[in-house]
């Protein structure tokens, strides 16, 4: 496939496929190296990371194992960058490829409707509806992809528009085939490349937001996640900066590999074929 | 003109209507209402107690006339009492407002300067290692959570080495005065605005640099070159210049963002703003205050979008015309 | 001596292939030497090489000489080759849509050229630029000095660009393909102009082109170009009068004698349209792009629709298959007007008639093998998934493609075979009428030709109606039974297309006429000789 | 001493107004405890001290209770201060301080006679009465602006707070600090000492400690420290730091546990919970060790507290048994962190589920903001729920309102959250209140203990016990039982 090609053949994109590899794998093996799940307090605290090597990150305040709480972490923020970009990724297409392919009033009304939801400033719009029903995995993803959503929708409506013009879709339509078929078999498959970089950057707004509502004290309070780990060290970050240091550097890492890899997918698209429409 | 003025004002109207309408019915179909919170606060749960607070905060009459009255109110400058410190909102909002607005726009200058200027850097010397060391820069802040570099930043500046204060706006019993007071209230604000410029400075960056390439590979430049043009004069007039579009929107709807982003930042600093004001206010429960700094937020990027929308005809000769 | 000359150039890209591949020529003082050849064969590159301006850092001339006034301009520092630029040596390119600033004044932009020079002319540089606006024939020069390039319309454009071109009296215009983009009147104008500027000023011009007719009309020596080498060169009446190399002969040769056609006479028509009005809302207001359009298509007949830019051709063509919907006026087809007809009815009958587009690559999806393509029409049409792939292997066979192509994707085809399964796919709905809406003016001139040698034999074994929208006048004549002339969205004149470009000639049809260029060695108008006599 | 100087307090969070008793949050006392005064004062001991009151006295049946009062203070705004006030101060808070108004059915009447004299009279006796008119209870506020029918709450004068207290309100900057100055006629002679008394605001613990370590506040308590800090910052150079001035208040963590509901319904089970608990984990780690073990309902720094009561020391095998034995289904259980009064709490959520899980038990945590936390426990719609409550120096007045079936039903979130009915401890509750006789107030106390020990109502976790960390050069900060809440008049800074 032409964009592993693209990722492969950097050297930064086969330093992000390892990264993500090692945070997937650490947040898929999770349950199976820590059966207990994260919480169990399992020496003394606040261990220094690399001294005791049955918990080579050390400890926490209470003297759980940062090992097991950065890769349950890494499962609870990974998990909810890809679910809550697929969730608002579905949304915005549907919005955004509804209101392209049929324009019209249809398409003025639902641009309306998200440019309303732009104009609402998202950071305080996540908080606003987490506060309201009481935060957890399903909270904090609605809250995510409600604000993330409008992007896609107006990407995704933009690219169905200019295909809709495009020829190949006008000679599909004159051809007899149903307007359901054509913007699913002709237009959809056509508008996807420039919305998987989208999603690719949408994933990493993910980690970071979720990161930030934990870190606030919004997120789920029965699991790990790094946004977590940095708001429940923060209280440590004078005696113990590494508590802090570690999941903050996770999220970094994690978000960089997902950006190069974006940016990969977007360099391996065909600029020729991409550009042309967009005059 | 003044036709397109006015109708592009009317809608942003009808937007913020529907804004606060749809706030106001999200927030009241959250369980629990103040009055319950305030007899939970000073510790009185008599229900005849709680009904009469309902009853003196309007709170027991149908949902959709209280809709009423807010709009209304709001309309005229209105936006209701805190439940909380029993004072009309909008006071709270204007004496926060200001703190807000210096950070976020000292945040927002920042990132647009620098990143202005690390993106044209990075798009000049594309390819060199200037390009990537910028390019790995603006990656690296992108990715980052703010909030975390905030607190780093904090034990490093302010613990270890003492250099910036923690938090606040002012040296507090200092009685500072005139420009003494300006610069203190500078001092406080180096490390919350360059946190809260991190994420944006890293954005432009990105984007001044695509979109700088982008229009460095246009006919127009090439004809630039082919006049003769020194090649520093194409990169700022030419292509700087167009590239100022993409920027332009990006930096409009980034400047209302900035807003509500500084709730992280003015918790993590103590920095008397709205977003604070939010964030209690939401954990408190204290309704009119949240609906209010919702609704002054949104004000804010809409006021920042029509004024993009100006520059626009502005940067954009054709936009101008229609 | 030369103001230009080129020895041996070859330029490569990634240091691997070669794009240009040797090439030697040379450009005179006060003549014009014309760069022809078909898309990609390299005439561009070695423009660009000359400006120094080559598109990537990883295409360099890798080998010989190009001297300017006898100085080798190859590996010249960077500083001296911008004073020559603009001053000496200036250039104009083919889109003047996209070689101005969109968001800069003309007045500034042109500005540049004398503050990068710092040249101050003197009479003051508001005057100079006034005069030179003069010379390119601009109406109204001060307004024009003091508008945004969208203000202004392509050929305007093209005509600030030329006078930027010639502020400093350069020494060597290049002129890459200035007048592609262009309609054939305004292009015309442009020709003319560039003659007169280099007859008063003395320039030596390079004019790139691939149309043999603008190398009939301006060149003095021509230099045939082909996948970078160069083929044939020399002047212009020597290479027109005989032509040594084969495939020089194919570019004159594809150019059609005049021969327009007597029509078909009076018969019932099998589309009828009638006060077909059509209005599109755009910032600046109404556009009226069909305005009280009556056209009637005869069974089995090849209709031209022939019209500069802009004057309703394309939107025609789209009101009567359904893709704009006509805000006024009935269409008929086959006697069954779909105007009144249900949505669905309407789709149904409008099926009978498809169309070709213009850009081949853009009218098939890039994501789709050839064969899907044709199969997801042949399905929408009623055939089955068994019988389907047969049926589609049938048509490829009819648009002469091997049936190989099946599985491949657009994008490894070349652009005549794309038309081929673009036409392959039109005809899997089994229409009536085929709409070849420009489908030929993306094509290099030789593959036009096998095109229209296509759609002649399609005709014949389908019984097809051809609807052929053109702007070339030379083909509409050539092969078009019955011709229509329209003009910012009104029919001026209709009829047998002798009638119409020999008889009583209508004002605009005159002028389109005048247009065409080359009419000195490829003639045209009543009693027009083939060309291949002419060149005798 | 010295006079002069200016004192930087922490404060968090923001309370919503300086005006006595519109907020019941420990910050707001903090605040108006410096503008307002009450009757009386507690030393470490929980002696009561005279403060707006001369001298008082109980008769002997324990139904009159009369006080005297100072007749030389001025309130802010120059009235004078007399017997008026108090009465006026009473009928305020009997409606508008729910805890005052939970007394307010055992007092018939309260009556000025003359000036400076105030007649308590009661219907049952009320040996606890002086406590029950603490400031945070009963705060004196002037006749001549709230003597009149408008609601408290909405007094337009409530903007400048006036009050008989050392320090006078002069500049609040809202999210940012509140500026006292000192009250040049305080009724002490010569007291205050200082001149300006700054409230910092800084919402964020961390920014709090670093505030402190770069001199930026002179006077912060544990309760809003991370705990991690307060050793650290009690030991810098220029640190002192005290554990004293919680007496009054004996913070008293604890789980409500809803007895009404199955599996809590079962005394096992409860018991099983108690159980689960590593208090010495909970002490060390989880609190830094600023927590002493509890033994029942009673704090220890409590009057009539007894040592001997059940403490429930952590065993996991007896907690297992336990649940074994009790009518426990391993349906999931989830406890609600009030994770809002400070980070500790989540991480004690935290450990608590853990420990649960330990003993088979399932659980969760159910995070919430304030308001539907506390709506919650109004409601009595919850399994666990984390909570401290003051205790008020005597049990009559901080301890049986916890426990008794009077209160157990919707409608507060402070009272018997727990559900908690057992006859015999109303009983003996009810007897211990109202005896005059002290000996044999503490027999009936030490019963009522032991009854509810055993009964396990709730989940009891710790004492806290908060340090002040002050910079050294300040002096006589924490002189009695109320600690950060009492008036400052004294403190005073050195050069
Ligand atoms: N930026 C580029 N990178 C790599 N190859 C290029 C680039 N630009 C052009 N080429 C290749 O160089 C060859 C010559 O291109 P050139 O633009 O000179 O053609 P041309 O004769 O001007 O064609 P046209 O009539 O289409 O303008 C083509 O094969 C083309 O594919
Ligand atoms: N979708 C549209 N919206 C607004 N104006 C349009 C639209 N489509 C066409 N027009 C306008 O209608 C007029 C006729 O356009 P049309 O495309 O039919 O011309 P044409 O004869 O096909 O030209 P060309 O030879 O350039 O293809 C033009 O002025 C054009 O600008
Ligand atoms: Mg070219
Ligand atoms: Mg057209």
């Amino acid at each position: 496939m032409p964009i592993w090609k693209s990722i492969l053949t950097r050297p930064d994109g086969i330093l992000a496929v390892l990264l993500l590899v090692i945070a997937g794998v650490a947040a898929l093996l999770a349950p199976a190296l820590f059966p207990d799940g994260p919480w169990r307090m399992a020496a003394r605290p606040f261990q220094l990371p690399l001294q005791d090597m049955r918990h080579p990150l050390g400890t926490d305040a209470l003297g759980r194992d940062m090992a097991a709480m950065m890769m349950y972490g890494a499962r609870t923020s990974l998990g909810i960058g890809l679910v809550s970009t697929a969730v608002s990724v579905l949304l915005g297409l549907t919005v955004g490829g509804i209101a392209g392919f049929l324009g019209g009033r249809v398409d003025s009304f639902l641009m309306r409707a998200t440019e309303m939801f732009q104009t609402v400033p998202n950071f305080a719009l996540a908080l606003l509806l987490i506060a309201v029903y009481s935060p957890s995995i399903t909270s904090v993803v609605v809250a995510i992809s409600v604000v993330s959503w409008p992007p896609v929708a107006r990407l995704a409506r933009a690219e169905f528009l200019s295909l809709r013009r495009r020829e190949f879709v006008q000679a599909a339509l004159l051809s007899g085939q149903t307007r359901f078929r054509v913007a699913f078999s002709q237009v959809l498959p056509n508008a996807l490349s420039p919305l998987i970089v989208m999603a690719a950057l949408m994933v990493s707004m993910s980690i970071l937001f979720e990161s930030a509502l934990s870190f606030l004290g919004l997120g789920d309070p029965n699991v790990v996640s790094w946004g977590y780990l940095i708001g429940a060290a923060r209280a440590v970050i004078s005696q113990s900066w590494w508590l802090t240091f570690m999941p903050g550097l996770a999220i970094m890492l994690t978000v960089v590999s997902i950006s190069i890899i974006g940016d990969a997918i977007s360099d391996s698209q065909d600029p020729f074929f991409d550009r042309r429409e967009s005059v | 003109m003044a036709r397109t003025i006015l109708s592009e004002t009317l809608k942003r109207i009808i937007v913020l209507v529907l804004v606060i309408t749809a706030t106001f019915l999200l927030v009241r179909s959250a369980p629990g209402d103040p009055a319950e919170f305030i007899a939970g606060e000073s510790a009185s749960g008599d229900p005849a107690f709680i009904e009469a607070l309902r009853a003196r905060m309007g709170l027991d009459k149908p949902l959709i006339v209280q809709l009423g009255i807010y709009l209304g109110d709001v309309a005229v400058l209105d936006l209701g009492m805190s439940y909380r410190e029993g004072r009309p909102v909008l006071d709270m909002i204007l004496e926060r407002l200001p703190n807000t607005l210096i950070l976020a726009g000292t945040a927002f200058v920042m990132a647009l300067v620098m990143g202005t200027a690390a993106g044209f850097t990075a798009a000049v010397f594309r390819g060199t290692w200037i390009d990537r060391v910028i390019s790995l820069g603006s990656v690296l802040f992108f990715a980052s959570p703010y909030y975390w570099v905030a607190l780093l930043a904090i034990i490093l500046f302010s613990a270890k080495l003492g250099w910036l204060p923690s938090g606040g706006t002012q040296t507090i019993g200092a009685g500072y005065e005139g420009a003494r007071a300006v610069l203190d209230y500078i001092h406080h604000l180096i490390m919350p605005a360059t946190a809260s410029a991190l994420f944006t400075m890293a954005i432009y960056a990105r984007l001044v640099r695509a979109s700088m390439t982008d229009v460095a590979n246009t006919l127009f430049v090439k004809a630039a070159h082919a006049k003769g043009m020194v090649p520093g004069r194409v990169w700022f007039r030419h292509v700087l210049r167009t590239s100022l579009l993409p920027i332009t929107t990006m930096a409009g709807v980034q400047a209302g963002q900035l807003v509500a982003g500084t709730i992280l930042t003015e918790t993590v600093f103590a920095w008397p703003g709205i977003g604070r004001l939010m964030y209690d206010s939401l954990v408190a429960r204290d309704y009119n205050v949240v609906i209010g700094v919702f609704i002054v937020t949104s004000l804010i990027v809409i006021l920042a979008n029509l004024v993009v929308d100006l520059l626009y005809r502005f940067v954009d000769p054709r936009t101008r015309a229609a | 001596m030369s103001v230009l000359d080129i020895t041996d150039l070859r330029v490569t890209f990634a240091g691997l292939q070669d794009i240009v591949k040797g090439v030697s020529f040379a450009v005179e003082a006060g003549q014009t030497t014309c760069l022809v050849g078909e898309s990609g064969s390299g005439k561009s590159m070695i423009a660009n090489s000359v400006m120094d301006l080559l598109p990537s850092s990883k295409i360099r001339v890798s080998g010989g000489d190009i001297r300017f006034d006898g100085r080798s301009l190859v590996g010249l520092p960077v500083a001296d080759m911008r004073a020559l630029r603009g001053a000496a040596i200036s250039m104009i390119f083919q889109d003047p849509m996209s070689a101005l600033n969109p968001v800069r004044g003309i007045r500034t932009q042109f500005d540049e050229v004398f503050s990068s020079h710092g040249i101050e002319p003197h009479q003051g540089r508001r005057a100079r630029m006034l005069e030179l606006f003069e010379l390119a024939r601009l109406p109204d020069p001060p307004r024009i000095l003091d508008s945004y390039p969208f203000e202004l319309s392509g050929g305007q454009r093209q005509r600030v660009m030329i006078s930027m071109a010639m502020a400093l009296n350069p020494k060597l215009l290049i002129a890459d393909e200035p007048t592609t983009a262009l309609d054939v009147t305004t292009q015309a104008q442009i020709l003319r102009l560039i003659r007169e500027l280099q007859r008063d000023f003395g320039t030596a011009v390079l004019f790139i082109t691939h149309d043999f007719g603008v190398v009939a009309q301006i060149a003095d020596d021509v230099v045939v170009l082909r996948h970078g080498e160069v083929v044939e060169q020399g002047s212009a009446e020597t290479l027109l009068r005989g032509a040594t190399h084969d495939y020089t002969n194919e570019l004159i040769a594809a150019i059609p004698d005049w021969a327009p056609r007597p029509g078909t006479g009076a018969q019932t028509p099998f589309i009828d349209t009638s006060g077909v009005v059509k209005s599109f809302e755009t910032k600046g207001g109404p556009v009226k792009a069909l305005d009280d359009v009556s056209i009637s298509v005869k069974p089995g007949e090849t209709l031209g629709i022939v019209g500069e830019s802009g004057s309703g051709k394309s939107t025609f063509a789209k009101c009567l298959v359904g893709l704009e919907e006509a805000n006024a006026g009935k269409i008929a087809v086959a006697g069954t007007e779909i105007t009144a007809l249900s949505p669905a009815r309407r789709r149904a009958e409008r099926r009978l008639m498809q169309v070709v587009f213009q850009d081949p690559s853009a009218a098939l999806n890039p994501r789709h093998t050839i064969g899907r393509t044709i199969t997801d029409v042949l399905r929408a049409n009623g055939h089955g998934r068994a019988t389907a792939r047969d049926a589609a292997l049938a048509l490829l066979d009819d648009v002469r493609l091997n049936r190989q192509f099946f599985d491949r994707f657009p994008h490894e085809l070349s652009g005549g075979q794309r038309q081929r399964v673009c036409i392959a796919r039109a005809l899997a709905a089994d229409p009536k009428v085929l709409i070849a809406d420009e489908a030929l003016s993306a094509l290099d001139v030789s593959v036009q030709r096998q095109m229209l040698a296509l759609f002649d034999d399609l005709k014949t074994r389908r019984n097809l109606t051809i609807l052929f929208i053109t702007h070339d006048l030379r083909v509409a004549a050539e092969i078009c039974d019955d011709l229509v002339v329209m003009q910012s969205g009104r029919v001026v004149a209709s009829g047998a297309p002798a009638e119409i470009l020999e008889g009583e000639m209508h004002p605009y049809v005159r002028e389109l006429m005048d247009a065409i260029p080359g009419q000195d060695w490829f003639p045209v108008g009543a009693g027009a000789v083939p060309h291949s006599e002419v060149r005798r | 001493q010295e006079r002069g100087g200016t004192l930087k307090v922490a404060l968090n969070p923001e309370p919503p107004s300086a005006v006595a008793g519109i907020s019941g949050t420990g910050a707001a006392q903090i605040l108006y405890s410096k503008i307002y005064e009450g009757l009386f004062s507690y030393d470490f001991d929980l002696t009561p001290r005279g403060v707006l009151a001369e001298s008082w006295e109980m008769s002997d049946d324990g139904l009159r209770f009369t006080v005297k009062l100072k007749d030389n203070v001025r309130w802010h705004d120059g009235e004078a201060f007399d017997s008026d006030d108090v009465v006026t101060s009473y009928n305020v808070f009997a409606k508008e301080s729910p805890n005052l108004a939970a007394l307010a059915p055992k007092i018939a009447s309260v009556t000025a006679n003359g000036p400076y004299e105030v007649v308590f009279d009661l219907n049952t006796p009320v040996p606890a009465l002086v406590y029950g008119l603490a400031l945070g209870w009963l705060a004196i506020i002037p006749d001549h602006i709230y003597g009149g029918d408008a609601p408290y709450r909405d007094n337009p004068a409530n903007d400048t707070p006036v009050g008989t207290g050392p320090f006078k309100l002069v500049e609040w900057e809202k999210g940012n600090f509140i500026k006292l100055v000192r009250n040049d006629d305080y009724h002490v002679e010569g007291q205050p000492y200082i001149d300006d008394l700054y409230f910092v605001i800084i919402p964020d613990s961390q920014g709090r400690a670093v505030a402190y370590e770069q001199g930026s506040i002179d006077v912060v308590s544990a309760s809003i420290l991370e705990l991690y800090d307060v050793e650290r910052l009690a030991a810098l150079d220029d640190s002192q730091s005290t554990s004293q001035g919680w007496e009054l208040f004996s913070p008293h963590a604890f789980v409500w546990v809803n007895n009404e509901k199955p599996p809590f319904d079962d005394r096992n089970f409860r018991q099983a919970l108690n159980y689960a608990m590593d208090k010495e984990f909970i002490r060390d780690v989880v609190f830094s060790g600023m927590a002493r073990p509890t033994h029942g309902a009673v704090g220890s720094r409590t009057r009539f507290f007894d040592p001997e009561t059940e403490g429930y020391a952590f065993d996991r095998d007896k907690a297992r048994e336990l649940v074994e034995v009790s009518s426990y289904d391993g349906r999931e259980i989830t406890l609600m962190p009030a994770s809002f009064l400070g980070s500790s709490w989540g991480r004690l959520a935290e450990y608590q589920v853990q420990a649960l899980k330990d003993v088979g038990i399932n659980a969760s945590l159910d995070s919430m903001d304030v308001g539907t936390f506390l709506k919650k426990l109004s409601e009595r719609d919850y399994d666990l729920a984390q909570m401290y409550l003051y205790q008020w120096g005597d049990p009559g007045i901080g301890v049986s309102r916890s426990f008794v079936s009077a209160t157990a039903k919707p409608g507060s979130p402070w009272n018997n959250v727990a559900m908690y009915q057992d006859a015999e401890t109303d009983a003996l509750l009810a007897a211990a209140d109202a005896e005059t006789d002290p000996d044999k107030r503490a027999g009936l106390y030490s019963q009522a203990q032991h009854r509810i020990a055993g009964d396990a109502p709730v989940i009891w976790i710790a004492e806290l016990d908060f340090p002040t960390i002050y910079k050294a050069r300040v002096h006589d900060l924490i002189t009695d039982a109320a600690g950060l809440s009492s008036n400052f008049a004294g403190v005073w800074i050195e050069k």
